[in-house]
């Protein structure tokens, strides 16, 4: 495992959009009055290719798709559920319908998954994105777990053709692990953990959440369970997924976003439902219904219960006879 | 590149003067020689009366497309009938029909897609696809369907939509201004396409970035779909609006081409500092008697025998 | 079985919404210029409760919050895909949040449900909004298949607190049965047919598609399918439902909006999940892109794989030993 | 129905002239009596020396509430103290704190959520809920959050996304005017805010319907997250895009009390035949010269001793 140092996810995917706007002068960076100290380095660095299109997401998507038209990568910068629902039918229409046409090459890059902005409200939640995302076609949805992961999907991304929503964390966090490989990322999953008994299949912050839980199943339990982290919804290799996990008698899915409403969870139940008989599952995730409490993430998550303890918890009850 | 112009609809023969002549005076269309390398709109140099008949085939081809199909929005694609006739004949736009996507052309964008059906026997008679698409409009198989889309030759974006246009031809004027093109993005919207919020980002981004390469054509028919548009949500006054946003403005009739042309070529032509606006006054439904008297045209469809009728008739004086 | 007499989902709403303004002076209609001649009937009647708000979906629904917040109940009309997409956003936060806390009653009528807008392109076609509406809490998703059950739901939904989107088709459609029970729509489903080795599950036009293909198991195949008409995503009570599947050894769901992708499959899957070794499940629906074909509707199903022929030919695959 | 005021921070006294006085001249200010049976908001009439003094407390509360929570955006909510004060206590809003949402209130939708952590100390001290709570803003199990949500008395609406606040409140004016209520809405915007384009929908709504009962006050602080207003999008001229979609505008220096308080009043008492639009030209993070001089102000914080030397100094003279 690597050094406990906490990093930002945004930190690490600015730094590698400003390696590339090096290399690849074409690239313009469009944000929607949405910034950092590492993004007015870049800012200082390219003047000419940032662009801050004010508090309008709806034009950040317009705009971004013309300057893509005329041959520019691009990546448009929001907070995460602005970025995805304020402009959702713009990223419909000019995004994923045009780019069925027409290559493009945009990178939406939003911050504040799940509950990471947790004192700022229910508007600044992304609890529907990763699910609404997933809906459109020709649109890449990533989710990475740790900065490492966000680095490595932005030198990988942004020099290819295609539309694609990056959806990172707002907190400061540990990398999960060493940087995914390009075959992984390209199935859009890795193993974190080998185990036998349960799966945890995380995706975001809930990788974390699922290795604390791991950790105590396997202090508490004498449970080794595995962990998964799922770093793309789409395109989610399906069948290395569920070859990956055939004859895993457990499976727990684990997302900060509506559980049962067409996110992770749905996506496994499609993978694993040839096993159903054999493997048990359950989805876990947010309740479907907003919070206006206030309280850190994790006791924000503990109270739906999404705490390591619960998640551990449930592990066992799904793997009782 | 361009084929030749077979006349589906026999074409009225006007004497020869430039194009952009007003009344009796001669006006030369700028011809951006040697601006770009290769501009390849080589349709000949057309008299007023040329444009003139062009714009009447284009609308009887209008009529004509919409007797065959019927569910295209017949009203809204004849208000902006003429200002397509000058873009794209009056020596405006830049081109490529054989090569669609050439990047030597000007970008049209047409934003209000659903009343763009006129654009069709233009892309046609210009060598884009064949004139023989034309009967196949709304068919199985066509790429022509009821909204354009950009799978049709000569389309740059996704249509049907509203509100889309401005924003996603700011991009592009963007683009073209930051390596230094003589392009230029023209966008045409409807009057009640302006009332969504989008457009107005878009107009505030332009006016911003002074993006003089950039011109939006209000096809200002004075309505949207359930009526007039100020008695939906007024727009007026427009110009002032525009002129609040930072956008250099100009209105003029928008069926007459002796004072569209000389405004569109001149827009065309002249490097301007901010984005212009033409609001082009027009007619929905023009030349259709029921269309033009009806608040509701916009969902009307015209009667085969109606269309024979006014085929026969004189276009000129039909409103 | 009623008459085979074609008419307007829009129409039998409008009239039902005219009716219930007579009773309720509260009742506001909006729209978001975009009408038909029922409409004008209504509009002529109370002209001061019809408002049209222009092209300009966000405000239709910010309006549509604040009439509502002041006590009036609020029908908000307009395509269905700006009506869900164009303003997901504003659905979100001024209606489903703020529902969440303060009381509001406005319906979301959107028409143009799947491809029946089949010669507008795909900017017109309603292909995302089963998903993302599923997503949202406190929020009805219904889809009727026919005039009957839009009408009775409009008399059911417009006295009631809450928010709620109706999604409904665009062309003239027979009645596929006797208007829905209060409990049926309680429920959010009702049988259609009764029948032995697979169940049809369907929503909207789809159930039209599903009629017909047990008319065609019936006849070549000799199998009585059964059909359920879904007639509300959300609330749908996923128990009762289950019961009724259960010993079913086959179920195929039927939608007209992309599959996979937390439309009705996924309800279903995980509805289906514990009988899962029991039950062959298929989901049915629209592949992952947009088309920009032209044709009828119908071809566009066939082109699919969803005409009638070929969802018998699905229900017999699945029936297979 | 209002609770004493306690002190948290000594208030300065001030020589009692009524509100709204400007220099020497008395202006009394207008007391709706009557208009709505049971106006509930007994605050005593204040002279323009107690406004100021409550404005300084108000600031001073609202660095205190940050200092405890720094998660607080500060700069955002410096600006419109002196706005809110006036509506709250210089007898222009009408309100009942013991019954937040009582028919013959107000509306005052504060669209700029974020930047609106002012009202806390207010609405704490007129009743809404106890000034204890103050001290627990951001903590768990407090209804005082980062962006205030309507599970707060005295909130009408969801913030903390922006652009939303003038189209609800656009339904709102509609309804009240539908009821002939001579209630008023009132909407707080950021400048930055305007530049969604949902904003320039109700303006539109707004002005084509005449809704002389709504009232927007543009917090004009010339900056919105990341730069000045100016340099990212620009909305000059403001006044003249807002005239130019049907608003009466008028504007004004919004820490002036002596300036401030008379346009309110009269905004609030004058029946107009169109919405009307106040713009309060303020400074971001007011008083706090570590923000005034940032343009990146929105995203400090101010430490603990800078404020706790702030509070020992001179507010007024503070900029
Ligand atoms: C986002 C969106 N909302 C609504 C519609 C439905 N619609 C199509 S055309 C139209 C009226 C357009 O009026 P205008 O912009 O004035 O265009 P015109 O046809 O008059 O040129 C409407 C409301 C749409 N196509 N897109
Ligand atoms: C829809 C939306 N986009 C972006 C943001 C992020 N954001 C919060 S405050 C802010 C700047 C606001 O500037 P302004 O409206 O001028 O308000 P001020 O704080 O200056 O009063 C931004 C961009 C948001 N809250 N909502
Ligand atoms: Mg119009
Ligand atoms: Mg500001």
């Amino acid at each position: 495992m690597p050094a406990l140092i906490k990093t930002r996810m945004r930190d690490a995917f600015i730094v590698a959009v400003t390696e590339r706007m090096a290399a690849d002068p074409s690239l313009i960076f469009l944000s929607a009055d949405f910034g950092s100290p590492k993004l007015d380095i870049l800012a200082q660095r390219f003047p000419e290719r940032f662009i801050n299109v004010g508090i309008a997401e709806q034009n950040l998507i317009n705009v971004a798709a013309g300057l893509a038209l005329e041959g520019h990568a691009v990546v448009a910068y929001a907070i995460a559920p602005f970025l995805t629902m304020r402009c959702y039918e713009q990223v419909r229409v000019n995004l994923c319908l045009l780019s069925q046409v027409r290559p493009m090459n945009v990178t939406l890059a939003g911050v504040g998954a799940g509950y990471s902005y947790d004192v700022s409200g229910p508007t600044h939640q992304a609890l529907e994105d990763l699910s609404i995302m997933r809906v459109l076609p020709n649109l890449g949805v990533y989710s990475p777990a740790d900065s490492a992961t966000a680095r490595v999907l932005a030198q990988q991304l942004l020099p290819e053709t295609g539309i694609r929503y990056l959806r990172m964390d707002g907190k400061e966090l540990p990398d999960v692990a060493e940087a995914p490989t390009v075959a992984e990322l390209r199935q859009g999953f890795r193993f974190l953990r080998r185990g036998q008994g349960v799966t945890l299949v995380a995706t975001g912050y809930m990788v974390h959440k699922a290795l604390e839980a791991a950790d105590l199943l396997a202090q508490q339990q004498g449970v080794q369970a595995a962990v998964i982290d799922i770093m793309a919804l789409s395109p989610l290799d399906g069948q290395a997924l569920g070859a990956a996990l055939a004859g895993c008698p457990a499976v727990l899915s684990l997302e900060e976003g509506f559980v049962g409403k067409g996110g992770l969870d749905a996506a496994l139940r499609e993978i694993l439902w040839p096993v159903a008989g054999q493997t048990r599952f359950k989805g876990l995730g947010l309740p479907h219904h907003y919070r206006f409490d206030i309280g850190g993430r994790d006791s924000l998550l503990a109270a739906v219960g999404l705490g390591p303890e619960q998640i551990a918890g449930q592990a066992v009850a799904l793997l009782a006879p | 590149m361009r084929t030749a112009v077979p006349c589906v609809v026999a074409q009225a023969s006007g004497t020869r003067v430039q194009a952009g002549s007003e009344g009796g005076r001669r006006i030369r269309v700028h011809r951006p020689e040697g601006r770009v390398p290769g501009f390849r709109n080589d349709v000949p140099m057309m008299t007023l009366a040329e444009l003139q008949a062009k714009a009447r085939w284009v609308w009887q081809q209008t009529l004509l497309i919409h007797k065959r199909a019927p569910e295209t929005r017949v009203a809204s694609s004849l208000s902006p009938v003429e200002a397509l006739v000058c873009l794209y004949y009056g020596d405006i736009l830049r081109f490529s029909p054989k090569e669609p996507l050439w990047e030597g052309r000007d970008r049209l964008i047409v934003s209000k897609g659903h009343g763009s059906i006129a654009l069709y026997p233009i892309l046609a008679d210009l060598g884009f696809f064949p004139l023989s698409e034309l009967e196949q409009v709304c068919r199985p198989g066509s790429f022509l369907g009821g909204i354009p889309d950009p799978v049709i030759p000569g389309y740059e974006t996704v249509n049907g939509s509203l509100g889309h246009g401005l924003g996603v031809g700011c991009g592009m004027a963007l683009a073209l201004q930051r390596r230094h093109s003589s392009n230029r993005v023209w966008v045409l919207v409807g009057d009640g396409e302006l009332h969504e919020g989008a457009v107005w980002e878009a107009i505030m981004f332009a006016g911003h970035h002074r993006l003089g390469n950039l011109t939006l054509i209000v096809d200002n028919n004075s309505r949207c779909m359930l009526n007039d548009t100020a008695c939906v949500v007024t727009l007026a006054p427009l110009a002032e609006k525009l002129k609040a946003f930072g956008w250099r403005v100009e209105e003029c009739d928008g069926h007459d081409l002796a004072a569209l042309h000389p405004r569109l070529s001149a827009i065309g032509r002249e490097p301007a500092g901010q984005p212009v606006a033409l609001i082009a006054n027009t007619i929905k439904g023009h030349g259709v008697p029921s269309l033009e008297a009806s608040p509701i045209s916009h969902v009307l469809s015209v009667p085969a025998g109606e269309i024979d009728r006014l085929l026969a008739g004189d276009y000129a004086g039909a409103h």
